[in-house]
């Protein structure tokens, strides 16, 4: 009974916030689509799921997304163990280097890549633009950072010995690593590769740039249906598909993250040298900085080309002002101040938030009942990532308009929508981490003394430090880069830089364009910044307790 | 008259008129200062997505509108924010020319024309001289071999500008476009996402030096690619190929602060704000005998007969086009 | 006071312990000894309140503790595989206790106890960098750190060397003397549980199936089985017995417990044997004798004994290294 | 045949394991004894690969293995804390090895194997929910399966009760003995090392300081801390030293190391001494006693002499638990 308690109390907080800002508005969307003109007509939602568009486009997003989600993993594990296990030096730039692109507007993205891949391009050669190869390659450049950051925060502090006595009985390094460090992985790698996969089958932005025409996504295809048809059924039709897509993929996932026992011993991470040996990991890792260097030197390249006067930094100069014919109504600046402000806020909330739910699903459970409930709360909180950002955005314009939830025009709405998208990312890179803490470290502090509270500083919180500065990072990029919901509720005199960016490169106008590539790559900049400074956060001596 | 409307509630706050839009609306500050001190009004706005977004945010909200006064519905979208009852009734007497631009249908005159564009094929003169080749100058033309993998353009699905260059072929063609767009996707012509996509990346004479010399734009485009120090334009528009677009404002059907709104689409056909309506928007006004900049004047050239489509059958068949054309293109 | 009164725990339904009941008055040690996996461990978890009671009560000073959080109880336990938290320093790890309670002098007092346990100048090391003992000793003292009202050890000594194991024992009895604390220790160790316990108790299968004070237990084991358990050779029966404390000049008994070293070869014993199998240890030889009248038993010879298997040897019986059994019905040997 | 030539291993510089050279034939078990933290397990770690050497070469056959990886060598390591995988179960942690190499037949090897330990039908359980003792043994019965060319075992029945303890012993060595395979084991259980291996290794800080035949060792300790380590009770010198070997009809020497067991209080014994103190154990009395011309010795009595402190005892030597020491300028005692 106080289990139950406790489990309710800590659930209320994280439960109450996702019913009323993504819940709510969703099934409004969702309602008008079933209730078309007051009456319940499901037979216009189900019709829409017989067009073979819809059969061709959810085929698309599930085998771009698939291949994504593989590739990213495939290239991701290397390169994680390479920057999280082994020591050599600009591993921290680059580790918080391949975190950029997370924050980089798909717009802008989506231009760099054509431009390296168009016919006149540095990579015109390889015959890629438009094609699937190119989508693909343009969303693991987006989602690698989230298989090596979630995978590396749980691998660093790894402890080498249950590896150690494998050798000891016989198994090679590959045999070590498929026997006894792939399962201690394997929460994080399956969690890292649900979040990974969700963002690609709801990627907008680059599946619109770099498919053309021929391929669209579920997410491109609610786009065009809400925004500009306002084919209601159809959205909420193809919205229905995505969330039974994700609960089907959320089973799976779980599936594949259960362990017979998930404790995982953990010390003080002590990266090794880099040898020779590590050559896998070295090669992902560099294969990785190409791929992601590439676009980003584009970008870099086209800010510093002012229309006009050849090579220079006008284009950085102008980002204190509107740009050319006052395209702005506030100076890139500004926006990103805003930005800033706004990623500050959505961090601290997707933290805490993520924090309560991860303890929540964590602890273990003594009865069959519990652990369904607290499995199906793990799920529940991933849900915001498997949904349009069109639809949720429209959803808040329509559900919160009563009072008390008369919330559309508040100004935590941004910060709270960016939160909810980066809970997942939070709670996914915790959770596995946390789920390994042995509960008799816990019970340890307990006999000493410790109340509840003291052991969970005691023992999880330098367990779980690293995976948070991670999922912090995470957090704040995340919201940084949010461009779906942000464009919906950010109010007109308080745009984010993606916002802004937008705005400028739909705008004709000499610096317009190049301002936009400034402003990414100041984005970008302050993105590893950010990152770099994160990653030196040690355990407040609270945690040392 | 409206104008000396109480600006003020009875507790003597500013009231606020709260303009929703799409995120291309700007007015430069002098501008809406102005007109917050014309009419003791403080004017908020609220925009985001496009010219459809803004129509489905407004038709969506019909009930509980999140604003007062809505501006950047266009005649692509109107008559589905019409048949739907956003806008209430709205008649002044507008200056001369507005009325040119009503919107066919609007009968109870709900909406207020404000500006107007024009979506049309523009060329790049620098590419053509250099390749000693003459210029398409018609929508058949663009069908023609010599011009195999010149043109770039937005993809109607993603795109208003796109959308509005379907619009062109339909009226163009009749029944009869999907085979044009078959000769045109025939002859090569590349299809983007977006209008930046189109223009900054594949026109050679976009941000990107790309490898297209034709791409979509806009009549007001040329008056872009003016050199610095130079006389001429690089680009010039095919007056021939264009869908005229017009841009409307009108009163939201239960506004809270109704006065405010009407004051606000009035202030849109004034002068001050139709003369800065080419540098902040990139339009032409509406009105009769505005000043246009001096680069508009000379470069920015508007057509005489540009293509147009009834409101009332875009808006019945919007979903059909957009589908055969998806199916056209993606051959 | 610790009292348990038929407490049992179960894993997932299987029992592990099984109606223990239990007094502990302060200022004794109580050792608990048994086979592995009899539950010794779990006894100590379930007064520590890691495990739920299933059955019966534990109290404390004749309060229940039923619902009591292990943080309020005030025990002290140190776990069988040491738990230390391999994120502090041996320092912090060992200062655990008192700096959640705000002591004064804490880093005095944690190089007292690293003293004590022989790891001066060990505060700053991590605990991944000790060898196997020194993780002990360092959770060990940590938990003598706490000052609790009782202390549970699990098998707090099991990794030392003999010489090491000894002198702790000594100063652990010392230190529960000086503070009054009562104490549950599990050990295997025999010495051990002699050195630092008052009472003994027994476990078998979850249940205790002896309980006193520690010298009572061991000269009068209930059963054939815990005097096997307690280190007698053998248990012999009838005819064996009567003869075997015949010749020790105790009257008859159904059954007699014999330790290894009640049977030693001596010129002049009165049993006659044949030499089976005989194993030198530092000590002592170690021999199976076939003893005429008894059977086959286990018995000492000195180093420089001749006793080689074959050999006839003549013994004699030491009386203080019988024990008389109540016969039961079991018939272990 | 493994060969150790003068290896040395260091922690961050911090030497663990000092110029240690030892050759083990096949078919031989090496105990490893030294007291805690003296570098038994980073020998252990250093031969099966998973330490680097500092210093030194380890051979096996002739062929150097320094650069051959842990795996390559083919030796089974049976690690202190056992480090079974959490994340299987019982059964395949024991046919972990066996699976490696595809061996048929797994599940009835496994069963064997687990039967051998005395864990029988323990296979679908996994480690959390075993007990200390449980756990080891399936530690144990996990490094049996390799088959290895060499065993190594870091103290593998530690955490047991003396009864199981001796009988895996015996076991353990019968199995070595059938296959041939030679074994490192580190112990610190007197009897173990003497019921399982054939030599020993006695280490203090690092260094190698005694190795040779298990009873020569036990017999001949090669300086007084060795002594001590092994068990003796006190080293006597000088006046003492004579005094003690002439009651035992021993030639003087310089200096004289002597058991617990060696001075026994005996109506008639050659030496007077006064009781200072007594303390029961389960077999008999132990004493500290003052005797003329000795000084404090240790001593023992049987469970019914009457040696309470104060009271004047005879005390008799026993020349087999004597160890003439080799005398050195060390002063210890
Ligand atoms: N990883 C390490 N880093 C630094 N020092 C270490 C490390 N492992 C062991 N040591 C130190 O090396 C010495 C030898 O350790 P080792 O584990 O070999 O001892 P041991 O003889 O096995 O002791 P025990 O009987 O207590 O297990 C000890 O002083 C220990 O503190
Ligand atoms: N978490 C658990 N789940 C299920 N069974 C358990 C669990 N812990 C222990 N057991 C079982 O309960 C019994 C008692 O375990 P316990 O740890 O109390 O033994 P112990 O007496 O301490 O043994 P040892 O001397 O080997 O440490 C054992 O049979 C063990 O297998
Ligand atoms: C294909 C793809 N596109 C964009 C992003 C970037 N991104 C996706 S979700 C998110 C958080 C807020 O929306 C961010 C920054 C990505 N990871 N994958
Ligand atoms: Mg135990
Ligand atoms: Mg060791």
């Amino acid at each position: 009974m106080r289990r139950a308690l406790t489990l309710a109390a800590l659930a209320l907080l994280p439960v109450a916030v996702l019913g009323v800002f993504f819940v709510l508005p969703v099934s409004g969307m969702l309602a008008r689509g079933f209730w078309p003109d007051g009456s319940f007509d499901p037979g216009g939602v189900i019709s829409v799921l017989g067009r073979p568009r819809v059969h061709r486009v959810l085929w698309f997003t599930v085998w771009s997304a698939s291949v994504a989600t593989v590739v990213s993993v495939l290239l991701g594990l290397p390169a994680a163990h390479a920057l999280h296990r082994r020591e050599f030096p600009g591993r921290r730039v680059l580790r918080a280097a391949l975190l950029v692109p997370f924050v980089l507007p798909t717009v802008v993205v989506g231009v760099a890549f054509r431009e390296l891949l168009g016919e006149s391009g540095p990579l015109g050669f390889l015959g890629l633009d438009g094609t699937p190869v190119a989508i693909v390659a343009g969303l693991v450049f987006f989602n690698v950072a989230v298989v090596i950051r979630a995978v590396g925060a749980s691998w660093e502090s790894l402890d080498q010995r249950p590896a150690d006595a494998a050798a000891a009985l016989g198994a090679s390094p590959a045999q070590v690593f498929r026997t006894v460090t792939l399962p201690a992985l394997r929460p994080a790698i399956v969690s890292a590769a649900s979040v990974v996969f969700l963002f690609c089958a709801t990627a907008f932005g680059v599946v619109l740039t770099l498919g053309g025409l021929r391929y669209s996504s579920v997410e491109t295809e609610i786009y065009l249906l809400t925004t500009n048809l306002l084919d209601l059924q159809g959205a909420a039709a193809l919205s229905v598909l995505q969330l039974v897509a994700v609960v089907a993929l959320l089973l799976v996932a779980g599936r594949l993250r259960a362990v017979p026992d998930p404790s995982v011993s953990r010390v003080l991470p002590r990266p090794r040298r880099l040898s020779r040996q590590d050559w896998p990991g070295a090669m992902a890792t560099l294969l990785l900085v190409v791929l992601v260097a590439l676009p980003i030197g584009t970008l870099v390249l086209g800010s510093l080309q002012v229309e006009g006067s050849g090579w220079g930094l006008g284009n950085y100069r102008a980002l204190t002002t509107r740009g050319t014919h006052q395209a702005l109504l506030v100076p890139v600046t500004d926006a990103l101040v805003t930005s800033l402000r706004t990623a500050v806020d959505a961090t601290w909330m997707s933290l805490s938030l993520g924090l309560l739910v991860a303890v929540v699903v964590t602890r273990r459970s003594r009865s069959r009942a519990e652990r369904r409930v607290r499995a199906t709360l793990d799920g529940f909180f991933m849900l915001p990532l498997g949904v349009s950002a069109v639809t949720l955005g429209f959803g808040f314009l329509i559900t919160l308009d009563h009072p008390p939830l008369e919330l559309r025009d508040s100004p935590l709405l941004v910060p709270i929508a960016q939160a909810l998208v980066a809970l997942p990312l939070v709670v996914r890179t915790i959770v596995p981490v946390l789920s390994g803490v042995d509960d008799r470290q816990r019970q340890a502090a307990a006999s000493l003394g410790a109340g509840p509270l003291r052991a969970v500083l005691t023992v999880d919180l330098p367990v779980v430090w690293k995976p948070l500065l991670a999922a912090s990072g995470f957090a704040f990029a995340a919201s940084l880069g949010e461009f779906g919901a942000t464009s919906f509720l950010a109010r007109d005199e308080h745009p984010t830089v993606p916002v802004v960016i937008f705005r400028l490169i739909g705008h004709p106008g000499p610096m317009n364009y190049g301002m936009a590539l400034a402003a990414s790559v100041v984005l970008a900049a302050t993105t590893a910044v950010v990152m770099l400074v994160v990653e030196r956060l040690r355990v407040p001596s609270v945690g040392a307790f | 008259e409206g104008d000396d409307s109480p600006a003020t509630t009875a507790a003597g706050k500013i009231k606020d008129v709260v303009l929703v839009t799409h995120d291309s609306f700007f007015l430069p500050k002098k501008v809406v200062k102005d007109f917050e001190a014309q009419t003791g009004y403080h004017l908020v706005v609220k925009a985001s997505g496009d010219g459809g977004t803004l129509t489905n945010k407004l038709v969506l909200t019909k009930d509980d509108p999140t604003g007062d006064v809505a501006f950047g519905v266009d005649n692509t979208f109107a008559s589905r924010a019409l048949d739907e009852g956003v806008f209430a009734p709205y008649s002044f007497d507008a200056p001369a020319g507005v009325s040119a631009y009503d919107l066919p249908g609007d009968d109870d005159h709900a909406l207020t024309p404000v500006d107007n564009g024009n979506v049309c094929v523009n060329v790049d003169d620098t590419w053509f001289k250099a390749h000693d080749l003459a210029e398409p100058r018609t929508l058949d033309d663009l069908t023609d071999p010599a011009y195999q993998d010149l043109f770039v353009l937005p993809g109607a699905a993603t795109s208003s500008t796109g959308m509005a260059f379907l619009l062109a072929t339909v009226s163009a063609y009749g029944d009869a476009w999907p085979d044009y767009w078959k000769k045109l996707m025939d002859n090569g012509a590349r299809v983007t996402a977006g209008w930046s996509d189109a223009y900054e990346v594949d026109f050679t004479q976009g941000g990107g030096k790309g490898d297209r010399p034709i791409v979509l734009s806009y009549d007001s485009s040329p008056a872009f690619t003016v050199p610095k120090g130079a006389t001429a334009s690089t680009t010039h528009a095919l007056l021939d190929t264009c869908f005229r677009q017009v841009e409307y404002a009108g009163v939201l059907d239960g506004a809270a602060n109704v006065p405010g709104a009407e004051a606000f689409v009035r202030f849109l056909t004034s002068s001050e704000v139709q003369e800065a309506l080419p540098e902040s928007m990139y339009v032409f006004p509406v009105v009769d005998g505005t000043s246009l900049p001096a680069d508009w004047a000379s470069y920015a050239m508007q057509p005489d007969q540009p293509y147009s489509v009834d409101p009332a059958d875009v808006a019945a068949h919007r979903d059909e086009w957009l589908r055969e054309w998806s199916d056209v293109t993606s051959q | 006071m610790l009292e348990l009164q038929h407490v049992s725990v179960s894993y997932d339904g299987k029992p592990a312990v099984v109606d223990v009941s239990l007094d502990l008055p302060v200022g004794e040690v109580l050792a608990v000894l048994g086979p592995s996996g009899c539950g010794k461990s779990t006894l100590l978890r379930a007064v520590a309140g890691l495990e739920p009671v299933a059955g019966g009560s534990i109290t404390w000073d004749g309060a229940d503790l039923r619902g009591v959080p292990t943080h309020k109880r005030g025990f002290a336990l140190m776990f069988q595989d040491g738990q230390l938290f391999n994120h502090l320093t041996v320092g912090r790890n060992v200062g655990y206790a008192l700096r959640l309670r705000r002591a004064p002098r804490i880093p005095a007092r944690v190089e007292e106890l690293l003293d004590l346990v022989g790891l001066q100048g060990y505060a700053d090391r991590l605990p991944s960098t000790l060898s196997g003992g020194e993780r002990q000793r360092v959770a060990l003292a940590r938990s003598l750190a706490v000052e609790p009202r009782l202390l549970l050890l699990d098998e707090p000594l099991s990794a030392l060397d003999a010489g090491l194991r000894e002198r702790l024992a000594v100063d652990l009895r010392g230190i529960l003397r000086a503070a009054g604390t009562p104490a549950l220790m599990v050990t295997h160790d025999h010495e051990e549980a002699f050195t630092v316990a008052d009472r003994l108790a027994v476990m078998r299968d979850g249940r205790v199936v002896q309980e006193g004070p520690i010298a009572d237990v061991w000269r009068a084991p209930a059963d054939p089985e815990t005097a096997l358990f307690l280190g007698y050779a053998r248990v012999l029966r009838d005819d064996a017995a009567r003869t075997v404390l015949a010749s020790a000049g105790l009257p008859p008994a159904p059954a007699v417990a014999v330790r290894r070293s009640a049977i030693g070869v001596r010129d002049g014993g009165g049993l006659v044997g044949t030499v089976l199998a005989s194993r030198a240890t530092p000590e002592q030889v170690r021999l199976v004798v076939h003893l005429e009248g008894v059977g086959e038993v286990d018995a000492v010879a000195s180093l420089d004994a001749h006793a080689a298997p074959g050999e006839t040897v003549h013994c004699a019986v030491d009386a203080t290294r019988l024990a008389i059994l109540p016969m039961t019905d079991a018939s272990l040997d």
